[in-house]
């Protein structure tokens, strides 16, 4: 019997549902109306609220991108940090006073004007709240500090000198406080308003009324944004934004035009059906998100360099990313996203190479690893790519010898336990995105000591040299200056092999074919609406 | 009849305390840190425990739970950690939604289970009754979610005829919010082409949250009519001379249908909470998707609340459910 | 005994569903011996991976290239135990709890059938995700969730027959003749008791299959790489509608198998049930 | 003159689990017009299958295999069941049926199941010229509190509006007949109306009913397994054994002079109530399998081998009564 007859057989009942899959593969679907010529339906996710100073991640970068404004901007892909709300800065050579010059004829949603104090009151805001974003400030920068020098002058005065100041710029939004103020709830900085509501002065404005925490968000055009329109002679007048949770809703929403772009974590193996379809392909970018194992380098056999190397040869980086993954990443073998400077050019990772793995048990099982202990990898069981790589790890493992359990996690039950070493897993996955395009993002928050407790550094990895290092690049202003030192650094760790960095990602997102003019940007994904026209 | 639904009132509140002595412990023993998961992933471990302190997180145990009950007594129920919102606001947005799509499911089963279930009933052991039962059963032990998959790829995808996600199409205008029901909001404001296209919007959730509902509704009427069958009335009703079908849809139904109706009680509990899966595959903006995304990022305020809400909704429909017995049944109401 | 089984022989859907569940039951025990590839229990073969049903592999293969047809031979083992131990448990906290509350009374009766209203009021879901969040999920968390809520189901059906039966006169006069309690609880009011129990326990058999694969839905249940049921159906929704074969052949398995035990179940209760036993 | 009811060799089988079981092997009866006739036997000899096969409801798997029912010089084997729920119940023949408070739907007034019968079979419910919709209902109640008032039950006008569980027992048995009465039939059958009640009770009923027969015209066709009662009521009589008339004829003429063997063993039992049968030995054969000569012949104490040799036929006593017994033949 040939194989499809017995598949139709067997299936019965469910050829029907093979038959329509096909069809669909096949694109010869009804295209639905549900969007206008002006609409957008993004498929992008929305962040826990629409509050900026209290949320920063992925999902917020692409809503703020078009709600708020900031001072520089990242654009452009590989990124470069520009011009936006302040045309140009100045900073004293020991790095500590930095000044910010606004244009003139910035305007806020509600029309009033933005000055100089408006950029104060958002720094403050952020500091005095000292939630997410204020994460790269808090230690360096006193609320008291921030000042307006005249009406389009803002002035910073950092308590130490911090390269990555101005890296970090781009990620707080500049708010405006006369529709803040009067939704100020005891002392609360308008916190509990501001996360169902917009106060910028962003491209495009938020319509309260169509918003419902993680499901929707309208937002329509403000004609009036300081950039002006000129760029753009059609552009999207109504944004609206339906996150969609699972793939295959989200996957046939595209197909049958109801989504204008779904998220940027499509699964490899639906690009190749959505790009058959009429009326959607598949965009493919690099960004700077890396994905990591780690391992917790205060338990055993982890403490045993042999170990960690018998483990960072026994995952198969280019099964993984050329078979699972459909060659939609780049291999990385860095503790960096391989597109952003500062990796030594001499360095050179590990492979895939059971032999060495092998040697490498048999000489941590010499200095007394426990390598026959049962380790644990945890995961984030809802996200299905961490869950095959996890699988794939294991039955590589099994074959060395080495007992390993998956064990399915959440991401708030894992940032918990990575609080203290003797909670934190042998080992975990997860991927560290672009918060700001900078070496600290990555290598400096993973791997300097002080960190110890936050997830980023759960590795519990201390070589006070490296420490020395990563400090020193910190506070030293010029790029130039700071490049060898992460490189020195970053060879050292890569030596110690604390953790398995497995690859850098590519970004996979579904566009319907009447979207033209999307910019791409690792901050934000392609997210800005401002550059987007919509064809017919 | 007042002093029944009030008697019945005032013995919910014990258990809706117990249920939420049961939660608010339950909750606690969760490894995962509230004031971790207020602070966000890019937080220092200063910034967590200033938090801590601000939200009584350091206090015993006991403490926290005092507030928290005299907190909810006076309906605040605190502030999701992570949307930021307070928590009755979101529920209070979200709740019509589910509601609207757990009121038509059951709709859909009571009135295709009732009349299958009759059928089946009457036919015991014939083709039409084994039939019944089959499906019935395939309705409970269906995969909904790869149900819902199906509906949507024929009826969105490959016949175009209703929308495949969301509550409303993106490009409609939303009514102004009123009862928070869209469909009632949209006739409230006029709006007909609201009203057909959040309709349309609810037809395949429903379907896909009524089959298990539907299936449970089948074997409980045709239990209770096989039951009502053997009483004696019925063959003095025949030999009087009732017409068949009054017989069997007014006289004999009305007797067969208190299981049926206790089992809707115990449904609709059990639906708000399993609507996860269909909110989820249709994007249903209601309290199942809430709710796990509370539990994904182990928001307790919001996990306790949705506890206390389905447990009250649980306790209204079982009141309600007992009136509808003693409607059904004199001599019940009697007995109260 | 055989009375039952000569009953259920003429029930055409019971003896479907005992068919079924006595065919679920040797794979779960055979099941290592009849799959193709046991070792896709664990290994993965990256080199084939989503591939339609073919000859090969009747069921085609998954996201690691592991045969589905054997994945699905094995999961009837993590299944049937699953809802064997679910059901179990439920019924050694619910049943005794029914007993007390039903042949005692008074303030005893009333606060367990008080605590019983309480579990039957927590969301089933809520509490299985709690339980997994609180354990890491696994089938543990799982099951203990399942069966920490399932038990009042027992509780209250044994309660209202034991009230039933205690009330007898059959009981009456076994007190009359000075008999213990214990004595006619467990030998005497317990096993006229236990055939409602049985059916809903077949039928409870099915329903913990079905609520388990929600839970790997939500990637609450097994983990990885289990070849369950419903942690497969999960898996797969990542590659729908286009590798819908992955989805609907342990789709199929838990469709046949709640069926089966509900199908049996029904039948059972049909003949036990003593207010239709005398129509047939 | 013409019979109201007349059953023939009526023989009727059910298919059950074990195999075909002959529940009426060959049954006769008349009743004349004006007439109570009683019909006596055992439990499970057959009497209810007999009723349930007049009326046309008969259960699931049950079949008439030889016959006829003769009502009103009509065939009502040849009904349809349409025809039968149109034509005859309610309308034609009433029904008294046994246990009041089982026989009542417990979830609906009284009036409204009285209602609902007059509704489709009252005399004016297909007259077209007739009253129609609120105005014959209105007629309808009035015709209902009348009967109720003859029927001595209290506050007849609030009754109908009452549920069945809220009248004592004997008052439900005088709203059933009411309710029998309420179409103006022909033929009233009543199945042991009077088992569930208790002495008192059971005399005043009869003696309503003695009284009906004459006031309303009526035939009734009385269906009892005790002597006591037929003998108080009846005109005429109808002994039943394992599904065959075994005697038949006036009430006075059997009691004072039984003549099968059985009818003996049954009044000498207990001549004046004859409520139990455990005097006669041995027991009654199964409808399984029933040996091919007399039923009685396994109990009776003149059996002779001729018995079992094959059916007996129907013979005339001296007594004026049919039976069927070798020694009339």
């Amino acid at each position: 019997m040939s194989g499809p007859v017995l598949g139709r057989r067997k299936a019965g009942a469910l050829v029907a549902g093979a038959a329509i899959a096909g069809t669909v593969a096949a694109g010869t679907l009804r295209t639905a109306s549900a969007a206008d010529a002006s609409t957008f339906v993004s498929g992008f996710g929305l962040p826990a609220n629409l509050d900026p100073h209290q949320v920063y991640d992925v999902p917020m970068q692409a809503m703020m991108l078009n709600a708020y404004d900031n001072l520089y901007r990242y654009q452009n892909d590989p990124p470069q940090i520009v011009p936006w709300l302040a045309e140009s800065h100045t900073v004293t050579p020991d790095g500590l006073v930095w000044e910010f010059k606004l244009r003139s004829g910035i305007k806020f949603h509600d029309g009033s004007p933005m000055t100089s104090e408006d950029v104060v009151y958002s720094f403050r805001r952020m500091l005095a709240l000292g939630l997410a974003p204020a994460g790269a400030f808090l230690k360096i920068l006193k609320p008291e500090s921030v000042t307006a020098v005249d009406p389009l002058t803002v002035r910073f005065k950092l308590e130490t000198a911090y390269a990555p100041f101005f890296a970090a710029i781009p990620s707080i939004s500049i708010v405006n406080p006369r529709m803040i103020e009067p939704n100020v709830k005891s002392g609360d900085w308008g916190k509990s308003w501001l996360a169902s509501n917009g106060a910028g002065s962003g491209s495009y404005r938020i319509v309260p009324a169509g918003y419902r925490p993680l499901e929707y968000l309208d937002m329509e055009i403000f004609d009036d944004h300081f950039m002006g329109w000129a760029h753009n002679p059609k552009p999207v007048r109504k944004l609206a934004c339906r996150p969609t949770r699972e793939t295959s809703t989200r996957v046939l929403a595209l197909l049958n035009g109801s989504l204008d772009c779904t998220d940027n974590n499509l699964p490899a193996d639906q690009v190749a059906q959505i790009n058959a379809s009429k009326i959607a392909y598949v965009q493919k970018d690099m960004v700077m998100r890396i994905f990591i194992i780690r391992m917790n380098n205060t338990k055993p056999p982890f403490d045993n360099l042999n170990a960690r190397l018998c483990f960072a040869h026994a995952f198969n980086y280019m099964g993984f990313i050329n078979d699972i993954l459909g060659g939609y990443a780049t291999r990385d073998p860095y503790p960096m996203p391989d597109n952003l400077w500062g990796i030594p050019k001499d360095a050179k990772g590990y492979d895939y190479d059971l032999k060495k793995a092998k040697e490498y048990y048999a000489k941590a099982v010499a200095q007394g690893a426990p390598m026959k202990r049962p380790v644990e990898l945890h995961v984030q069981s809802e996200n299905e790519q961490s869950v095959q790589g996890a699988q794939l790890f294991q039955s590589d493992l099994a074959q060395i010898g080495i007992n390993m359990k998956v064990v399915g996690n959440i991401w708030s039950n894992l940032t918990a336990a990575a609080a203290k070493p003797d909670t934190t897993p042998d080992m975990w996955v997860h991927w560290v995105s672009t918060y700001f395009v900078d070496p600290e993002n990555w290598v400096g928050q993973m791997y300097d000591s002080q960190f110890h407790g936050t997830w980023k550094a759960s590795a519990y990895y201390k070589n006070p040299e490296v420490d020395t290092l990563l400090r020193k690049a910190r506070t030293t202003i010029k790029q130039e200056d700071r490049e060898p030192l992460y490189q020195e650094a970053i060879r050292k760790i890569m030596a110690d092999s604390p953790d398995i960095w497995v690859y850098n990602s590519m970004q996979l997102q579904g566009l319907n074919k009447r979207v033209k003019g999307r910019r791409f940007c690792t901050v934000g994904q392609g997210a800005e609406m401002r550059w987007i026209t919509l064809d017919g | 009849m007042l002093r029944f639904v009030l008697r019945r009132c005032i013995l919910v509140l014990p258990s809706l305390f117990g249920l939420l002595l049961v939660t608010f412990l339950l909750i606690r023993v969760v490894p995962s840190d509230p004031a971790m998961a207020l602070a966000g992933d890019a937080a220092t471990p200063e910034q967590i425990e200033r938090l801590r302190q601000q939200y009584g997180l350091d206090r015993p145990i006991w403490e926290q739970f005092a507030v928290y009950v005299g907190k909810v007594a006076t309906l605040d129920l605190g502030e999701s950690a992570f949307s930021r919102r307070p928590v009755a606001v979101d529920i209070a947005q979200r709740l019509p939604a589910t509601l609207a799509l757990t009121f038509c499911a059951l709709a859909i089963s009571v009135f295709v289970g009732v009349p299958l279930g009759v059928i089946a009933g009457l036919t015991h052991n014939a083709w039409p009754d084994y039939l019944l039962r089959v499906f019935s059963v395939l309705g409970i032990a269906v995969a909904a979610f790869w149900f819902a998959i199906m509906l949507q790829l024929l009826f969105s995808m490959e016949l175009g005829w209703l929308p495949l996600r969301g509550e409303l199409s993106p490009t409609m205008q939303r009514p102004p919010r009123v009862t928070g029901f869209m469909v009632v909001d949209a006739l409230i404001a006029g709006r007909f082409d609201v009203f057909t296209d959040a309709l349309r919007h609810l037809v395949l959730p429903a379907v896909t949250l009524s089959l298990g509902g539907l299936a449970t509704i089948v074997r409980f009427t045709r239990a209770g009519v096989l039951d009502t069958l053997q009483q004696d009335f019925v063959f003095y009703e025949r030999a009087m001379g009732y017409r068949r079908r009054r017989l069997v849809w007014i006289y004999v139904l009305r007797n067969s249908v208190t299981a049926t109706v206790t089992q809707i009680g115990l449904l609709f509990g059990g639906l708000i909470a399993g609507g996860v899966v269909v909110e989820a595959i249709f994007d249903w903006p209601g309290i199942g998707s809430y709710t796990v995304q509370a539990i994904l990022t182990g928001d307790r305020q919001v996990m306790l609340a949705v506890t206390l809400l389905v447990g009250t909704v649980y306790a209204v429909v079982n009141i309600l459910i007992d009136l509808v017995h003693g409607l059904l049944d004199p001599r019940l109401m009697e007995r109260a | 005994m055989i009375h039952i089984l000569r009953k259920l022989s003429r029930d055409l859907p019971a003896m479907l569903g005992l068919g079924i569940v006595l065919f679920v039951l040797v794979l779960a025990i055979l099941g290592p011996l009849l799959a193709p590839y046991p070792e896709d229990a664990a290994a993965s073969h990256l080199t084939r991976r989503l591939r339609p049903p073919s000859a090969a592999y009747p069921f085609g293969t998954d996201n690691l290239g592991r045969d589905i047809f054997s994945r699905v031979i094995l999961g009837a083992r993590g299944a049937l135990s699953i809802a064997l131990t679910v059901v179990s448990t439920a019924m050694l906290i619910g049943v005794p709890l029914g007993l007390i509350a039903g042949y005692r009374g008074g303030w005893v009766s009333e606060g367990i059938m008080r605590v019983t209203d309480v579990v039957l009021a927590i969301p089933q879901l809520v509490l299985a995700l709690a339980l997994a969040q609180l354990m890491s999920p696994s089938l543990e968390s799982a099951m203990l969730a399942l069966s920490l809520t399932y038990w009042p189901f027992f509780t209250r059906i044994v309660y209202a027959e034991t009230r039933r039966l205690s009330a007898s006169l059959f009981v009456d006069a076994l007190r009359g003749i000075g008999a213990g309690t214990s004595r006619i609880v467990f030998l005497h009011i317990l096993p006229n008791a236990l055939s409602p129990v049985i059916v809903r326990a077949t039928i409870g058999l099915g329903f913990t299959i079905l609520v388990a694969a929600v839970l790997g839905f939500l990637g609450m249940g097994a983990t990885p790489p289990a070849p369950d049921w419903g942690l497969a159906i999960a898996e797969s929704r990542t590659y729908l509608p286009r590798a819908w074969w992955y989805a609907t052949f342990p789709g199929l398995a838990i469709l046949i198998t709640v069926m089966g035990f509900n199908l049996l179940g029904d039948g059972l209760r049909d003949i036990v049930d003593p207010r239709i036993r005398r129509s047939r | 003159m013409m019979p109201v009811l007349s059953v023939r060799g009526l023989k009727v089988s059910i298919r059950t689990d074990e195999g075909m079981a002959e529940i009426l092997d060959d049954v006769g009866l008349e009743l004349e017009r004006g007439r109570i006739l009683g019909v006596v036997g055992e439990s499970g000899c057959g009497k209810s299958t007999l009723i349930r096969a007049i009326m046309g409801i008969l259960p699931r798997g049950a079949t008439i295999d030889r016959g006829e029912v003769w009502f009103e010089g009509e065939n009502l084997l040849a009904f349809s069941e349409a025809e039968l729920n149109d034509q005859v119940r309610s309308s034609r023949i009433g029904f008294i049926p046994q246990d009041p408070l089982l026989a009542l739907n417990p979830v609906f007034k009284v009036g409204t199941q009285m209602l609902e019968v007059m509704r489709w079979h009252a005399p004016d419910a297909k007259d077209p010229t007739g009253p129609r919709g609120g105005a014959r209902r209105k007629a309808h109640v009035a015709r209902l509190v009348g009967l109720l008032r003859r029927m001595q039950v209290p506050d007849p006008e609030t009754a109908l509006e009452r549920y069945p569980h809220q009248f004592s027992g004997g008052q439900r048995q005088r709203l059933l007949i009411a309710a029998a009465l309420a179409c103006a039939p022909g033929l009233v059958i009543a199945d042991e109306p009077t088992t569930a009640l208790d002495v008192t009770t059971q005399h005043q009923i009869l003696l309503l009913l003695r009284e009906l027969v004459a006031e309303f015209g009526i035939s009734l066709m009385f269906v009892t397994h005790d002597f006591g009662v037929v003998a108080e009521l009846c005109d005429d009589l109808c002994v039943i054994y394992a599904g065959q008339t075994v005697e038949k004829g006036p009430v006075q003429a059997i009691l004072e002079a039984p003549s099968h063997p059985y009818t003996r063993a049954l009044l000498a039992c207990h001549p004046d109530r004859a409520t139990t049968f455990l005097g006669i030995p041995g027991s009654v054969p199964s409808p399984l399998a029933r040996p091919p000569g007399c039923l009685f012949a396994p109990r009776c104490t003149d059996a002779r081998t001729l018995c079992l040799a094959g059916r007996p036929p129907q013979g005339l006593a001296p007594s004026g009564a049919e039976v069927r017994c070798v020694q009339f033949a």
